[in-house]
């Protein structure tokens, strides 16, 4: 993606990320949001920085109920977003998505899904009508662990293995599930390893590495591209917040959230930039002043945007 | 106009739209080598290849899902599940996914899909291959609902569904296939949502679809006999449904006779009876439908699972005389 | 008689029948230590063990596939779909399976399992966490189908559930979790498939239930207000559905109003609609229900999705003078 | 299983399995069965009887729609059994089953399935009610290669191993589903191997090899009664008919046929007995003249069993 070449971008897009969902969590204190169902990827922005910088323009990705960070490093209009948020008509989704809905196709977003899953074979379609056309393009198809469980996880990679489709499955694996931790849920926690089943590649990165990701992402996409068929991406990480805003999270501990908190993919770059000398303290001063500005334009574009008219429910149900 | 099977039909059908258009193309279980298990895509394979005749593994939710995501990246997909009863495996990807992606995303997306399946009973298939599930894809904002009845219907609404912008759900019936009729030798569509009058009548309407139609048909004779004018509504389309022809019907009439295959409660019986009663209050309505039971696998219990021609001309005139 | 919410009824009815049985047990995604998604089974967990509070995968066929088998075995399983959303990924195991079992054996084998699950509007959950889709279940020949709308109720019909020789689809409202009302001291089990009349009346009956019923009991106090005497009936199960108590209630009033959440088209409205027909010719009858949309995200959307107050109200006088 | 611990008894109960199917082919072509579902499973006897023979009295087993050798290696009435077919009331389900679902829960049959793979999970919560119960029984799950590629063959083996139950599954691998041949439909060949994706055992055995199938079947059920959990078992075997009564098999070759054919399961072993001296040429005729009394009744009282009545419909709905 043209928007993410650069170091300072991919760092740029995680912090976007990350403040536009502490502003969501702050929005939501003061009754802004629709609603209650909304799901922080605060703690995870290397993996969705890093997956959608592997990719080219025209690439596809699908998404799912932890979805802002795609769209964001899709290079979504954080205005729309934001008003999606607050179920206005001027959202991506004129309200009618929401939170868990938040896709663009003009991106190469092909939705966001409230299924767990569900998106699964939905990319693998799209990776087969790429195949259709004789086109380049590559789909990009992250989920999470919980998901993997699922049977479409099963059906779709089986698919894509056979017809060597140009796709990259990516576990998020931020080890929980709700309040299921990958050790109660999944009977190897190796996740990557069940590519063995497809007889297709799998990999393992750090997910609090954004280079790392970005990295193993580019050569599965270069594969792809190639018509060397899928693989299966693991990549850990973490999600800093409960799983959605009514979870304390009682099923783990303060202190493995300490441990995680400690390589925090944002402050890690940071550091790392610094200490390469490509950036300064002042750059990530300067970055978050334009940050807010941002999100304060879509804060203020969301608030005086108005509902959809009650009548607009009967729009868009059919083409 | 050329006599031809329901089943050739279909398959006519399919052949004209992937001739004319690319971006039409199949997936489902055995539909190549094999042709499908009621042989409607025999043939397809040889001619088209089998990126567009696809013969996918056994994963009906990734058949629903992937017709999904090829739509959305502009392919027109017809997707077949063998039999309706195996929707169940499918209905995640039908229900939350394609009806509702165009909506979800305040109408940015299209998912112009067909699901192709084939329901109903006749061949002593037994409980989990003979049922009638169509109420429940007539129950969702944003899918289309067709069951042709006849070989023209079918050709002219299969062309149709993979002309839609939308998903249709194309549900054939087992016991048809082999059914001959005329089908018109000029390309033919047939807008979905439109009824069709079977049969004219002035003093009762039969409304139908499907394999169920025929039975009402012959009722119908057989009422005609005694002297019963009876007109026989086919519905075709399940939704949209077409309120102006039910309306049209039972004005006429005043007596509506609602038949169909599916068990009665909460069935799509029970929506044709309360439409039309909306539409008309003053018609005096009575629905026969299939049994609530479980189908049987021995033929004694299969037939007498769905309603017969006599229970249909004893409801006739039991309603007549009401 | 105490004080209860609806999520704490439920609650203590599980723990109850658990209490009293050892085959009784729970499965489901995040059940454990989380409490459910709607924290209706907090506390479990530790009372019981995780071999009787089992936290499964995300897996919702084999949830429901699990409980089949385990019913099999002779346990009495209480199976939990977090939203009735996610029913569309287990459909074959409850239609196919659990529904059928019985019947294709000849009767041989029973299913005794409960499969709960939480359905409709009100949290902004958008599209894919909003449907009501019980209409599905009703049209199923084998399972048996409530949705009560009181925590007596949730309490009474949970136990009657686990204690029913079948499957019963038992489905909970999510903006019901926190309402509070009259819970007897003593044991009480609420018979499947009898409905209760929540208000008398006589001008005019309105038939609802879940959560709709509220505002079909407040809708009917506004009516009372201008003199117009409205019979409430809850029908608390939707399969087998209360004939007896529908006649009734029909034939005192003559004026029926049916107001559901769930879509109209081919939803549960229509069931009703028929049935009171048929079983009260004389009676006239109307029916307000959920739009034939997808929900919305925006509060504006869903509220505007499902019949208000004053559309109830609206109807109701509307069909007084009709 | 008691009446199959001795070879003489293997070997009964793989010709009473075939001599039935092709006994009911001739009724089918007599008009005499309730419709056209029937699934052949000659060529597979060997697997249906060493998997069954490695199970102890009490055990369970889940069926399919190729199940007809499941029940009658169970040690099933064969009267019963043709009753059914020929759709009669005196049946093992009253004529409602019919050929696809004849179980008998007193066999420790839990069900046959016609949809494909959703015996899968039932078998599994049947595993679990055994531990459940501190029980010591063992589930027997067989299913086609087919099923492998069905959503609810991952989510069961997943459950299973997370939870270490006492179940065997076996994979009853003819090569083809439907027309569909392993090789299109599955991305590794080798099914068995699919076992690593869930980190249980997976083993390869000879399907025409009835001694080889239950030897490595024996050692999976006591693996399982041990408390060692599942293991996933793959049998290559071959259907000689099509797929069902409609099937010519137009999608593989007279000479894969034959070849198959030349290692008949029942053949084999005949000829095998026969060199160890634990039976004689004249043995095998007696077997097969005391099975063709058997059928000869079973058609007799299938025939003469009435149908059910009409009104039977509305028996059995509920419990
Ligand atoms: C099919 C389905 N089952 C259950 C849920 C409820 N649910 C929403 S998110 C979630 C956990 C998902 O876990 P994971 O896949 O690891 O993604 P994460 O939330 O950790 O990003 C659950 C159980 C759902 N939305 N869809
Ligand atoms: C879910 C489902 N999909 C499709 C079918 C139709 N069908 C019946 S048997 C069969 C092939 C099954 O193949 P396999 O699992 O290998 O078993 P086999 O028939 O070879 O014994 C198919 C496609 C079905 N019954 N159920
Ligand atoms: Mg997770
Ligand atoms: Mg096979």
């Amino acid at each position: 993606m043209k928007h993410l070449k650069t170091p300072e971008s991919l760092l740029f897009y995680m912090m976007l990320i990350r403040e536009f969902e502490l502003k969501i969590a702050e929005m939501f204190a003061y009754g802004k949001l629709a609603g209650t169902m909304f799901h922080l990827s605060v703690g995870q922005e290397a993996t969705s920085v890093g997956t959608i910088a592997a990719l080219e323009e025209g690439d596809f990705i699908s998404s799912h109920h932890r979805g802002h960070g795609h769209m964001i490093a899709l290079g979504a209009d954080i205005k729309l977003m934001m008003a999606e948020m607050f179920g206005k008509r001027t959202g991506y989704c004129k309200g009618k998505g929401g939170s868990m809905h938040i896709a663009d196709i003009e991106l190469g977003n092909l939705g966001a899904n409230g299924i767990v899953g569900a998106g699964i074979p939905i990319a693998t379609g799209a990776a087969y009508a790429v195949r259709y056309r004789g086109g380049k393009q590559v789909v990009l198809c992250p989920f999470g662990d919980g998901a993997v469980n699922e049977g479409v996880f099963h059906e779709s990679l089986n698919f894509a293995a056979l017809h060597k489709l140009p796709i990259v499955y990516v576990i998020e694996n931020n080890q929980y599930a709700m309040s299921t931790s990958v050790t109660k849920s999944t009977s190897i926690t190796d996740l990557y390893k069940r590519a063995c089943a497809y007889g297709i590649s799998g990999e393992f990165v750090d997910g609090m590495d954004v280079e790392a990701v970005l990295e193993t992402t580019k050569k599965a996409v270069e594969r792809a591209r190639r018509g060397e068929g899928p693989t299966l991406i693991e990549s850990r990480t973490y999600r800093y917040y409960g799983h959605s805003r009514s979870d304390p999270a009682p099923y783990r501990t303060k202190e493995e959230e300490e441990e995680w908190k400690q390589r925090d993919p944002i402050k890690q770059y940071q550091r790392k930039l610094i200490e390469r000398g490509i950036i300064t303290e002042n750059d990530v001063k300067k970055m978050g002043e334009e940050i807010q500005k941002i999100l304060d334009e879509a804060v203020k574009f969301a608030d005086e945007s108005p509902y959809p008219e009650p009548s607009e429910i009967f729009e868009d149900i059919y083409a | 106009m050329k006599e031809m099977t329901y089943r050739d039909a279909i398959r006519e059908g399919l052949w004209e739209e992937m001739k004319r258009d690319d971006r039409v193309c199949l997936l489902g279980e055995d539909i190549g080598v094999y042709g499908g298990a009621y042989k409607v895509t025999r043939g397809l394979l040889d001619e088209f290849g089998p990126m567009r005749v696809l013969d996918t593994p056994m994963s009906e939710a990734l058949i629903a899902g992937a017709a999904v995501g090829m739509a959305l990246v502009g392919l027109r997909p017809v997707a077949e599940i063998m039999y309706i009863d195996f929707v169940t495996l499918a209905m995640d990807q039908i229900v939350n996914q394609a009806a509702k992606f165009h909506f979800m995303t305040g109408g940015k997306v299209k998912v112009p899909m067909v699901l192709r399946t084939q329901g109903g009973t006749g061949r002593s298939a037994a409980a989990q291959h003979s049922q009638s599930l169509e109420a429940w894809f007539v129950h969702i904002p944003g899918l289309k609902v067709v069951m042709p009845a006849t070989p023209a219907d079918a050709k002219g609404l299969i062309k149709a569904a993979i002309r839609d912008e939308n998903p249709v759900i194309f549900i054939e019936h087992k016991g048809l296939y082999n059914l001959k009729g005329p089908v018109p030798e000029e390309e033919q569509i047939i807008e979905i949502g439109k009824a069709d009058v079977k049969k004219e009548g002035k003093d009762l309407s039969i409304i139908s679809y499907s394999k169920m139609l025929h039975t009402c048909l012959s009722a119908a004779e057989k009422l005609e006999e005694e002297g019963i004018s009876t007109e026989v509504l086919d519905l075709r389309s399940l939704r949209p449904m077409d309120d102006e022809a039910i309306k049209k019907s039972a004005e006429k009439t005043g007596r509506v006779l609602v038949v169909t295959e599916a068990n009665k409660t909460a069935g799509t019986s029970a929506e044709i009876f309360a439409r039309v009663t909306e539409l008309v209050p003053k018609a005096r309505v009575a629905r026969i439908a299939g049994k609530d039971v479980v189908i049987g696998c021995s033929p004694v219990l299969e037939k007498s699972s769905i309603p017969s021609e006599e229970e249909i001309i004893e409801a006739a005139k039991k309603l007549l005389e009401s």
